[in-house]
């Protein structure tokens, strides 16, 4: 026993081992350099569409920490800096496939075509979250970091039991990475080689911790061959090659070859949210050298070296960001104060009559207040 | 009549759920092949094959997460924590995500799972195999826990609760598993969250669920030799209490004793003197009582027997209670 | 006299107790540059170095579990869990290690470990930032558990906590944090374990803890405009509780509300209420009433208000009591 | 940001990665393969110690069995077959160095010294454990799988602080890698360097579950380089090979070089535990195939080839083995039933007076039941 191999047919780690360095396809001057095995396989109105997600999600963030100053959202989570990594990885996923968002996913929803107003709710407090996961494959925003990790691999076995062809993405932090949850998550999908994607944005910070405090690896990447699975890694401000790498590991999964591990390498520019001050544990030299590399930047420079990119486009797209960017905004302005009793409302699908006295004693406070009111 | 244990009752309930609907699937740590370490899923892989009837990593946190996506797809997974002291790796899960999806969802998402875990002492384990943490999940609100105390309810509730589409943890009572009763499968019992009186009083309600009822119904015939007259309830619902059936009870006694394993301080017992103290004040001629375990960590097997509620420390209560 | 914060006060405290034992170390998520994010562990790091104040890796269990091990080897770990809501993927070294250790190794292992978790609603947080826990460690043996409500108390308790050598859940009401109050630092108060009376009163016995002592003293200022006189307790450790101090007082009002953020079934209330009608119960002239969260989910923001104990749902709770 | 490597000087993979084969020196009939990165560095007696604790430990083990099945213990955890992985790798640490067992590390607390009578203890339930774990740096056995992992790490950061020479070794299992808790240790150690040594006893199997319900990785010393620590893997049922790789890594953590994994590749000859029944998921002949490698047998060809074991040793290291079981079994025999009222001595160090009402409660209990027996 000692001598032979603890399994039956091991896979070969070299497979599994990410490659030196991260996947890499456009140049800040927006050179694209073609590599066979990430092939960008996108037409003219794709390659806009990329553009178009990018900048109306930089335009709904701008918009929600403005909303977050007026005081109408309680904090927001920005994710500025991290268009390219969240909107690349979803446009690699099909119709039916669904995102496993944690809380800082607005690319990804954008690239869903979730209603960001909805969305947001939750930095509201209008409602714990108030947009239908079912409507556009798009989990609820997960606050307990990692812990969507295992709904993505549970969700992604049970489409694989029914030979449902979906993947599913879970999106997390480079933080996420040191929680039990996603080592679970990621060991029961290679186990049972669930179709589901790891997608891991590595933004350098964890609220005020640093990379070099949740890890020793070499890279993110290198933790996927302890799960059986590939670990593949690319630069995340860099939407095609984010595209090309997860298109990849997508398909992979679908074709039945199980879970893939992405590191997408890219700086969280703001704050962690709203309420942070990041002035406490980072320099400034350090967030303008980030902000070089702006993901939208090279992209245009891309768009416009290929000639995709005119003053109608443009328009075009700025028309789109700040309608979406408005509808957003009306609809946290408009929302309704909420009615109090809905708290009990959908704990339960049964709730057996448990709350009837409570319920009595909250109507009983809301009337007494109201006739101090009125 | 044909004679059958808790444990085959609900191995039998568990198939018979999986008969009834192919989105039921069974996993968890040596649920497959080896049928459980008390055989409750004995049988259930061969029968079902190891899609629906599967062994997971050694990762509790891992099973619970995983059966919420698995419910949120549309399957209807019924998980097993091995043991009671096991369950604790999965508690972010059970706390932050099953038992608040629903209303975090606005409604949208529903997570029919359901999680059985053997609980209880009295079967000389060792460390962390006879604990009662049942005090964890019906505190947390979005779940519901409910413990079979008879053949029956073990068929029955599990059945129920697997129907059913809240998130509920079944406590089952390890130490009863090969209790004996002469019972026709498939049964049906009274409504999943209905206390029942098990035996009629006059004197002291005595209050019980999962492993005590039979402790207790043990102290009620005992306590006959004394003259005492005990009205037996089983809980059966941890979460939500069936407060009603309580305060009936005790407008007739006048007088209620809470039995269970779990520690005292915070147990179920404490839950039920303070809404029972309320609802049934000027009924009460004596304190609510409580016969519980003590408010320390669950002792060595050779000394649980002082710990674990028994016939004598019943009767202390209710004799105490009388004294009023 | 100088004016100072709860947070201030803590901080002082950590500070203190750092200077004055260099087995003491402080880690936890973000508590190192940026100073917790309430600021309770600013300049902790300055004054201490990097090697006794320091952020660890996202991992709570991680957090609980490497501090069991420091105070194994001789330390005196002081750990956060960044929100209440965050503390549960922890609970396993909570329950099955913090708690028991000691108890385990027959007295020869002992774990002074202080855990510090800001708790409570009432900030406008998104979810998992305002729970009230509180049940899930009062209820496990072995643990001790408590919370200061004044910022004498903030200073005090925090070095007493420390200063013991048993493990001991430090739950700070981070709604009050940015509370005022004269006091001069260094200061110590009454034993950690022993409740307080903050304002005596013949009528009803009003107890709370952490965020809703100050809630309740209001209460007890609008009450006298009914010309009620309100006898509040600040219980400040939730385990051990200090039952003699509840019911001397009760023996004196002969009526009892128990204030808490957290979900009434088998929040601190029910322990308090089965107590005292057992203890007291020829002196209780009313139910032991409770006026706490609601048995759901905690809201959002918009709607938290509605769910927590204000000074009305206190006063209800009392002309009821009264009513009797 | 996107291009440059997340972390500033990451370790090369190369050196942390596992080599093709698990260290291997002893062939089944006693042959030694000298292996100069992998140096037997012990003497003669040494070389017999490692054979007495072997053998000891088998004994004590035999009898462990025994006493269960005559009811002197409630159940028990036997280590057949894990004799030279445990007692390779225990043998490789210093005095003052620490162990953080499972429940199946008999073979290690035979080669620290620890009262085997004392250890099981918890096996009959006078106690939960009733070693000191300061007497032999042997700490308790843990039954919640994995969790000592952190206790083993936080020690080791503890000692570093210090500068005190320590280096920890936790021991868990193939099971206990799929556990978010050693994820967790890992994290912590490869971050903060902590002289700790992760020794895996891959005995294939956790309870009824095989490896391959486990992890897709490779091997599970892959999962090292995920963490930034070397990962090695032996044949466990080889003692020189065990005690040499761990020797190695145990002197390499010493010297600040921090953490490392090592997987042992053994196998659980017995059932799980005296309660279980592995005919219900393994067959006789993958037992019988495993048995060829018996660790013992073969190192004893290989003290017999090299002239270390006559018969006057074999009758000494018998008669310890004889002493030593008998020792534990007097000690379980003869161990008093136990003081109800220590429920409460041991809870706190101070009590604050909580348990007052309980005591007298069971006082009372315990007399009246006195009076009944008299
Ligand atoms: C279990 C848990 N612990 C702590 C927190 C508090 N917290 C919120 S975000 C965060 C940092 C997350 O970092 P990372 O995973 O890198 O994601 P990022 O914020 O950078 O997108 C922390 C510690 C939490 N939400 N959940
Ligand atoms: C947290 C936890 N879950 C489940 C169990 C029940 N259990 C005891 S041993 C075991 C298998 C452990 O397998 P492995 O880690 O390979 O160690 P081995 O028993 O093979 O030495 C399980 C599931 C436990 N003790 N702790
Ligand atoms: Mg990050
Ligand atoms: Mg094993």
């Amino acid at each position: 026993m000692g001598e032979r191999s603890s399994r039956a047919d091991p896979p070969d780690p070299n497979d599994l081992l990410p490659p030196p360095e991260p996947v890499h396809l456009l140049d800040p001057d927006g050179t694209l350099h073609e590599d066979p095995d990430h092939p960008v396989d996108l037409d003219d109105d794709q390659l806009r569409l990329l553009y178009r997600h990018m900048v109306v999600t930089r335009r709904v963030d701008r918009e929600a920490i403005n909303l977050q100053r007026q005081g109408q959202l309680g904090v927001y989570a920005s994710l500025l800096g991290q268009e390219a990594a969240q909107v690349g990885g979803a446009f690699a996923l099909a119709e039916q496939d669904w995102v496993f968002p944690s809380y800082r996913e607005l690319g990804a929803a954008v690239t869903r075509g979730v209603d960001t107003g909805k969305l947001l709710h939750l930095f509201r407090g209008t409602w714990l979250s108030d947009h239908d996961p079912y409507e556009h494959q798009f989990a609820l925003y997960a606050i307990p970091i990692g812990t969507q990790a295992l709904h993505a691999t549970g969700f992604a076995m049970g489409a694989r039991l029914d030979d449902n062809p979906i993947v599913t993405m879970a999106y997390f932090g480079d933080g996420a990475t040191s929680e039990g949850d996603p080592h679970e998550a990621m060991t029961f999908a290679g186990v049972f080689k669930a179709p589901v994607v790891f997608f891991v944005q590595n933004n350098q910070w964890a609220i005020s911790v640093p990379l070099d405090r949740q890890t020793a690896a070499p890279t993110l990447a290198h933790k996927a061959v302890g799960y059986g699975m590939p670990g593949y890694h690319c630069d995340g401000n860099d939407v095609l090659a984010t595209y090309a790498v997860t298109r990849r590991a997508v398909e992979r999964a679908r074709s039945g070859e199980g879970p893939a591990f992405i590191e997408a390498l890219t700086y969280r520019m703001e704050a962690h949210t709203t309420s942070d001050d990041p002035t406490r544990y980072r320099t400034k030299e350090e967030e303008e050298e980030a902000g070089k590399t702006d993901p939208i930047a090279r992209y245009r420079r891309f768009l416009t070296n290929e000639g995709l990119l005119d003053d109608d486009v443009e328009e075009q797209v700025e028309a789109e960001a700040k309608a979406e960017a408005t509808r957003m905004r009306d609809e946290i302005y408009e929302a309704p104060h909420g009615d109090p009793m809905e708290l009990f409302e959908h704990v339960y699908v049964d709730d057996t009559g448990h709350f009837e006295r409570q319920k009595v004693q909250l109507a009983a406070e809301l009337a007494a207040a109201g006739e101090v009111e009125g | 009549m044909s004679t059958t244990t808790l444990a085959q009752a609900i191995n039998r309930g568990l198939h018979d759920a999986m008969g009834a609907d192919d989105r039921v699937l069974m996993f968890g740590e040596d649920v497959g092949a080896l049928g459980g370490v008390f055989r409750v899923t004995d049988r259930l892989q061969e029968a079902y094959g190891s899609d629906r009837v599967y062994d997971t990593p050694l990762a509790e946190s891992g099973i619970l997460g995983t059966a919420i996506g698995l419910a949120m797809y549309g399957m209807r997974p019924v998980c097993e924590m091995q043991f009671d002291g096991f369950a604790y790796p999965a508690f972010e899960q059970f706390t932050s995500h099953l038992a608040k999806m629903r209303n975090r969802s606005r409604g949208r998402v529903t997570l029919p799972v359901t999680v059985r875990i053997p609980f209880g002492g009295g079967i000389g384990a060792v460390e962390h195999h006879s604990e009662s943490p049942e005090t964890y999940w019906a505190h947390t609100a979005g779940l519901k826990v409910v413990s079979p105390a008879t053949v029956a309810d073990g068929y029955a509730m599990t059945r129920a609760a697997i129907a059913a589409d809240d998130p509920i943890v079944v406590l089952e009572p390890k130490r009863r598993y090969w209790m004996k009763d002469d019972v026709d499968l498939p049964v049906t019992t009274e409504p999943l969250h209905k206390a029942v009186v098990r035996r009629p009083g006059d004197d002291v309600t005595v209050v019980a669920y999962g492993p005590m009822v039979r402790t207790a119904m043990e102290a009620a015939a005992a306590g006959e030799d004394e003259g005492w007259s005990l009205e037996v309830i089983d809980l059966r619902s941890l979460s939500p209490i069936d407060t009603d059936t309580l305060v009936a009870s005790v407008q007739k006694t006048g007088r209620m004793i809470v039995v269970h394993e779990a520690a005292q301080t915070l147990g179920i017992g404490s839950e039920i003197a303070a809404r029972v103290q309320q609802e049934a004040f000027y009924h009460l001629e004596a304190p609510i009582l409580r016969a519980t375990g003590f408010d320390t960590p669950y002792p060595p097997a050779m000394l649980e027997s002082f710990f674990l509620p028994d016939v004598d420390r019943i009767l202390d209560r209710v004799e105490e209670s009388l004294s009023y």
